[in-house]
């Protein structure tokens, strides 16, 4: 139930977002959508904990700032080395454990690593991730586990 | 409601389509169909009796007057076709639910009949629309339900020959849409009687003859006129029977009115022939279509496809007729649509029942058909007659037109062109018959086709007499409408 | 002639296109990519009929205050149909590659020929 | 600053349409294409600012949106086809080996 | 500049043998079209191009290589010499067509006079809606976009008549491969589908103000449950959406533009002529217009889904074959 | 208050369209697929994350500053799954990377 409503108000959000007509035609054809959709999405039987996170939204936004400074950094010496060329680059490949308990909480961690340049999560699994990055730094960053660690404190506390 | 036929003449069928594909069971699929392009018919009936009584008649669809908003327009010459086409559609249907039980897998079948009232809609929408992007929009929908149509055939072969036809059929229609804007962009206006009216303004430019090349050319990939035919022969062969007979009968001519209506209204008559040497164009294509595609049909083994050639052939006498420009050469055209829906339509079903009974239409199908099948033996023997145009049949009627046509005009040689496609017919028609009259069936014993297709075969063949005897209203409807495209006459 | 071509330069592009997609339908075997070479075909046609609305200094034809000048919209509410036609003979003619497929063994204009003739 | 925006996102349009044509891979070509989409994207946004009628990004939602499911569905009928891409892949080798 | 990359793509076409490289193309080639809209202002065009070319056809494409194999053999076609001949014929023929054309953009063409400036400056008034392209697509010209959906639903039968297969060989194929054990995927869609599906219905809803209308979002409605059915298999997806509920939503799509049509006959108005619907005439236009953009949208989005269902069994079957 | 809207604004495009070329520029420049995937990577974050806030910076409140947020968030949650299947896919596909052993990149 928490996900049907948790689904809804996000879908409705959307919809307003997106609409800018307070009307009354258009905020009843929108509560149609809403529901109509909210319909389909439980036939489809994709509401549950995975597609409605509610049990993370507090904790995303401090997460995400630091994942913002990260991928600034990263994007710096990316971009430098393809200014330099061929002869800076270092590809490497390593398979890394991951610590997080939820597929949710892998995905954040994967899509994390893919999103930060430098570094691209190829397959994942229950717990570990095949990584390949554009330098050998890239790897040990991530070895270092901040942002595993960062991303298994997400899960925590249901 | 009288107010409102135009609309309905179209609208029966096409919002039948969808309802049809609800009912699914095929049989009950099949009745509606047949009571609504009944209704259809009995609406073009009272559209062509509005239109002789009371002038051209303009309906504002969406209550916008044009050229804003889409016009249907009815005059003498689409009430005419109108006619024809809704005719020879409900006539095939009578005859379709024994036919396609047997060629079309079950689940299917309740698709076909979707399919073919969207085609006969797509139809009637090109013929009832004084709009000419409204045409190419009914085009498609009429071509993408043939092509469909086509490939239910049995035959593998089905699916190549509707590959084809789609490959060529929208090269055509892409071409019509390439004219279409052309003349969009010099008269700002798609309503064709405005067109008609603005285009006397830029008829010297360059743009306006090279919309004109492309919609000649378009329209003639979709009738299949001489070098732009070879979908034709395929398509015909391997689509099932009865969308052989449907499309032979009017897919073509609804196209050859496509043409018309562009020709003579759109650009007029004096531009067409006046200023184009579209007559030098036109008259020797079909004269080689004419007599090649006779001669090939002649040794065709498959008598589908005979006729297949044999309707190249057909078209080849009505473009001649367009070809020549004149009141009387466009009568005679006009009154070949008629007719050779009606022949070929008569034959095309013939050959189903054939089918029916012997499993295919082969050459050796077909002998000893006097003692096994006689009703459609004769029924086929009389509509070869009306083919090559022996008198009292249709077929007579419009060749002596053409003649006449040829002759006013000093044309000899056309004389000749046109009896020796006559004697030509009568070779392959005659080598069927032979067959059908000497041969030794292999199973003897009668093995009558059902009465349902009887029935909608035997109206086809009779109507080829009646129409060859009694010609007030064929001749007269034909006259006036090309008087009146020819700018004489006032449209009654 | 050059200021007719600088005036005119996008209707040459769209017969460029047109060109090589028609090219590509009537000279290449493959039947699939027949289908894209029509596409290309009528996308070009979709091209030049917009480029016939557009109108120098207009926008788009959303009123919207205080905006005077828009471009021509009946030429984009035609290729709006148009685009749906296109799409729905790809889907036909691609469906009806896959049954050709299926039925002969082969995609390639060639090949088929030389089949039908076999049997 | 609009037009210097524009004119970049259109050079590395161009790019990831050399890269396109390249290959030399076909992943290569389904990462170029995504490329591309997303930089299509950025294009329609900057131009509806540019034109001053930034009203309509939702079209440049509509492109990412399909974008994505294009590329999903172009990865889902490979992986149908992957026996074609091993081979692929082995054929390509050779010729990067040979030169 | 779009231009230019146009004409490079299409040449890159023409040369191109490995057919999903030209698949691929052909997707760029519709990403790029559908820009060049944009920028000469036709919205409601380069959203419909922009799900239409480069998002449904390729993938009918791609559908449609799987079954066909990759690549063309080198033979040119049997017409290959006339071909090129019937080209440089065509070309030839436009050229002339553009000798005296109006200049590109100039505001005085004849297609800039005589019909169009009505619709911008009338329709607001007969209408009330701003976007002028959504009132001539459905009120001005609405017939025309009556046939429009008859052309889809007609595609979509077509569709199903060839590649349909009869029930009882349908219970007989067994399981379906999905990217379901994909585990970002699966999670990160689940999370996407519902807001494209919003967005979907927000777009169909919204059509009378900014671009978009039933068709788009049919499309974009259709595009979504694909999603669905890649990642999680077409049997889940056609538990979920049946495909004769789909069939029977097709045709109530067309038969419900249709029916705004009779209704407005009955009540003694033209067909299709929404201002017997209400009182006031904008308000009778407002309602035929929703109830119609209605209709086209679930028919587009039926179809498209059927279509697709359609392609990707053929694929599944010839998989497990 | 709007010059210095105005110059915020320029100043994230600019870095944004340089950010955006260097990626297109090592699309082309890096030597097997999986480099140049960390290249389009950096033109689909950063890049397109400067630029779009430019954009944000123009349009003030309303209703396309949420419209262009929701296609920021669009990209950044659709970018990295649809690289990520791309090269899960492209590992599946037994496309080996070319990687460079550190002693080996020196000696070059």
């Amino acid at each position: 139930m928490r996900h049907t409503v948790s689904m809804f108000v996000v879908l409705s959000l959307i919809w307003l977002l997106n609409s800018g007509f307070f009307t009354g035609l258009h905020l009843s054809l929108g509560l149609l959508s809403v529901v109509l959709v909210v319909w389909v999405a439980y036939r489809m039987d994709v509401v549950d904990h995975e597609s409605a996170p509610v049990h993370l939204t507090l904790r995303l936004p401090s997460y995400y700032a630091w994942l913002m400074k990260e991928l600034v950094l990263s994007n710096i010496d990316v971009t430098k080395r393809i200014w330099l060329g061929k002869k800076s680059i270092s590809p490497s490949m390593a398979v890394l454990p991951l610590s997080q308990r939820t597929d949710m909480g892998r995905v954040i961690y994967a899509n994390s690593i893919t999103l930060t340049p430098g570094t691209v999560a190829i397959d994942l699994n229950s717990d570990t991730v095949v990584v390949h990055s554009l330098t050998a730094g890239g790897i040990e960053d991530l070895r270092s586990g901040e942002m595993d660690r960062r991303v298994s404190r997400l899960e925590k506390q249901k | 409601m009288l107010a409102h036929l135009p609309i309905l003449q179209v609208i029966l069928p096409f919002l039948a389509a969808p309802i049809c594909l609800i009912l699914r069971k095929p049989k009950l699929a099949w009745l509606f169909a047949l009571i609504v392009s009944a209704a259809a018919l009995a609406v073009s009936g009272l559209l062509l009796q509005q239109v002789y009584a009371g002038g051209v008649i303009s309906y504002e669809l969406g209550g916008w007057a044009p050229p804003w908003g889409i016009e249907y327009r009815i005059d003498l010459l689409n009430a005419y076709v109108l006619l024809v086409v809704s005719s020879l559609a409900t006539i095939v249907l009578l005859g379709a639910h024994t036919s396609v039980q047997k060629e079309i897998e079950a689940h299917k079948q309740t698709w076909f009949y979707s399919l073919y009232l969207l085609c006969f809609a797509g139809l009637l929408g090109i013929v009832a629309t004084g709009d000419a992007f409204n045409v190419f929009v009914f085009l498609e929908i009429s071509s993408l339900s043939t092509y469909a149509l086509i490939a239910l055939g049995r035959d593998r072969r089905a699916l190549w020959a509707a590959y084809q036809y789609l490959i060529m059929g929208t090269i055509g229609a892409t071409f019509i849409l390439i004219g279409i804007g052309f003349l969009y962009m010099m008269t700002g206006t798609l309503n064709m009687n405005d067109l008609a009216m603005r285009i006397d303004a830029v008829e010297s430019t360059t743009t306006v003859l090279a919309a004109f090349g492309f919609i000649v050319v378009g329209t003639s990939l979709k009738l299949a006129l001489f070098p732009l035919h070879l979908w034709l022969p395929n398509a015909y062969t391997y689509a099932p029977s009865m969308v052989t007979a449907f499309i032979a009968a009017t897919a073509t001519k609804v196209a050859v009115y496509v043409l018309i209506r562009f020709l003579f209204t759109i650009f007029g008559e004096s531009y067409s022939f006046g200023r184009h040497p579209l007559a030098e164009i036109l008259i020797p294509l079909a004269i080689i279509g004419l007599l090649s595609a006779s001669t090939v049909s002649i040794s065709q083994p498959l008598i589908k496809r005979m006729l297949a050639y044999s309707s190249v052939a057909q078209i080849g006498y009505i473009v001649l007729g367009i070809g020549m420009g004149s009141a009387l050469g466009l009568t005679a055209s006009l009154l070949h649509v008629f007719n050779h829906a009606m022949m070929k339509g008569g034959l095309f079903l013939a050959l189903a029942a054939v089918t029916y009974r012997m499993g295919g239409s082969e050459i050796g199908h077909m002998r000893g058909l006097a003692r096994t099948m006689p009703l459609t033996f004769w029924a086929f023997v009389l509509g070869g007659l009306s083919l090559i145009g022996v008198p009292l049949t249709v077929g007579f009627v419009s060749k002596w037109y053409l003649i006449l046509a040829a002759i006013e005009l000093g044309w000899w040689p056309i004389v000749i062109v046109v009896l020796v496609g006559s004697l030509l017919a009568v070779l392959y028609v005659g080598r069927v018959v032979e067959t059908g009259w000497f041969g030794e069936p292999e199973k003897p014993g009668r093995n009558e086709a059902p009465p349902s297709l009887l029935i909608p075969l035997w109206i086809l063949i009779a109507a080829n007499f009646y129409f060859g005897i009694d010609t007030r209203l064929t001749i007269g409807v034909a006259e006036n409408a090309a008087a009146w495209l020819m700018g004489g006459g006032s449209g009654l | 002639m050059i200021e007719q071509l600088l005036s005119h330069y996008n209707y040459w592009v769209v017969i460029i296109l047109m060109m090589v997609g028609f090219y590509i339908v009537v000279a290449q075997g493959n039947l699939v990519k027949k289908v894209v070479g029509l596409n290309i075909f009528q996308t070009s046609v979709f091209i030049f009929y917009i480029s016939v609305g557009k109108v120098e200094g207009g926008t788009a034809p959303i009123l919207v205050e205080g905006v005077d000048v828009y471009s021509n919209p009946l030429p984009h509410v035609l290729i709006l149909t148009a685009i749906v036609v296109g799409i729905a003979t790809t889907a036909l003619a691609l469906a009806l590659v896959i049954r050709i497929k299926e039925a002969y063994g082969s995609v390639e204009e060639s090949e088929l020929q030389i089949r039908d003739q076999q049997c | 600053m609009l037009i210097a925006t524009t004119l970049a996102i259109l050079v590395v349009m161009i790019m990831a349409l050399v890269r396109a044509f390249l290959g030399p891979t076909i992943y290569d070509r389904i990462l170029a294409v995504n490329t591309f989409g997303t930089k299509t994207v950025l294009l329609i946004a900057v131009i509806g600012f540019l034109f001053g009628r930034p009203d309509f990004l939702d079209i440049a939602l509509v492109y990412a949106l399909i974008n994505f499911i294009s590329v999903i569905g172009v990865l889902r009928y490979f992986e149908y086809n992957d026996e074609v891409a091993a081979h692929e892949y082995n054929e390509k080798a050779e010729t990067q080996k040979e030169s | 500049m779009l231009l230019f990359l146009l004409i490079v793509t299409a040449f890159a076409i023409a040369y191109t043998k490995d057919l999903f490289a030209v698949v691929m193309l052909a997707g760029i080639y519709g990403l790029l079209s559908a820009s060049f809209f944009v920028a000469l202002d036709a919205v409601d065009v380069a959203f419909t191009e922009a799900a239409v070319g480069a998002g449904i056809s390729p993938l009918l494409m791609l559908a449609t290589l799987g079954l066909t194999g990759r690549f063309q053999t080198q033979t040119k076609s049997r017409f290959y010499l006339l071909g090129f001949a019937l080209v440089v014929l065509v070309g030839a023929l436009l050229m002339i067509g553009t000798a005296d054309m109006p200049a590109f953009g100039s505001v005085d063409a004849p297609a800039q006079q005589h019909v169009a400036p009505r619709y911008i400056e009338k329709s607001y008034e007969e209408i009330a809606i701003p976007n002028v392209v959504t009132s001539v697509l459905a009120s001005y010209r609405g017939f025309d976009t009556l046939g429009e959906v008859a052309v889809i639903f007609t595609a979509g039968l077509g569709v199903l008549s060839l590649l349909s297969i009869s029930r009882k060989e349908e219970e007989k194929e067994g399981g379906v491969a999905s990217m379901y054990e994909h585990t970002i995927l699966r999670i990160v869609s689940k999370i996407l589908i519902p807001a494209m599906l919003i967005f979907a219905l927000y777009v169909q809803f919204h059509g009378e103000y900014g671009p978009g209308g039933g068709f788009q979002a049919g499309v974009i409605f259709a595009a979504a449950i694909i999603l669905y059915s890649i990642l999680f298999g077409l049997d889940v997806a056609k538990r979920v959406v049946n495909e004769s509920v789909l069939q029977i939503l097709a045709a109530l799509g067309l038969l419900l533009y249709g029916s705004v049509g009779v209704v407005t006959m009955l009540s003694g108005k033209n067909f299709l002529d929404y201002n017997a619907l209400a009182e006031d005439p904008g308000t009778g236009q407002h309602i035929g217009i929703i109830v119609i953009e209605l209709g086209v949208g679930i028919t587009v989005a039926a179809v498209m889904i059927l279509i697709f269902f359609a392609f990707s069994r053929r694929m599944d079957r010839e998989g497990g074959a | 208050m709007d010059t210095v809207v105005n110059i915020v604004s320029g100043a994230c495009l600019l870095l944004g369209s340089f950010l955006i070329f260097s990626g297109g520029l090592g699309l082309l420049r890096f030597p097997d697929f999986y480099t140049r995937m960390h290249a389009a990577g950096i033109t689909e974050t950063l890049a397109t994350g400067l630029i779009l806030l430019g954009l944000m910076l123009l349009a003030g409140w309303g209703i396309v500053l949420a419209k262009l947020m929701m296609i920021l968030l669009f990209i950044l949650i659709t970018s990295p799954t649809a690289s990520h299947a791309l090269a899960k896919s492209a590992q599946h596909g037994k496309l080996a990377p070319q990687l460079a052993e550190p002693e080996d990149q020196r000696s070059r």
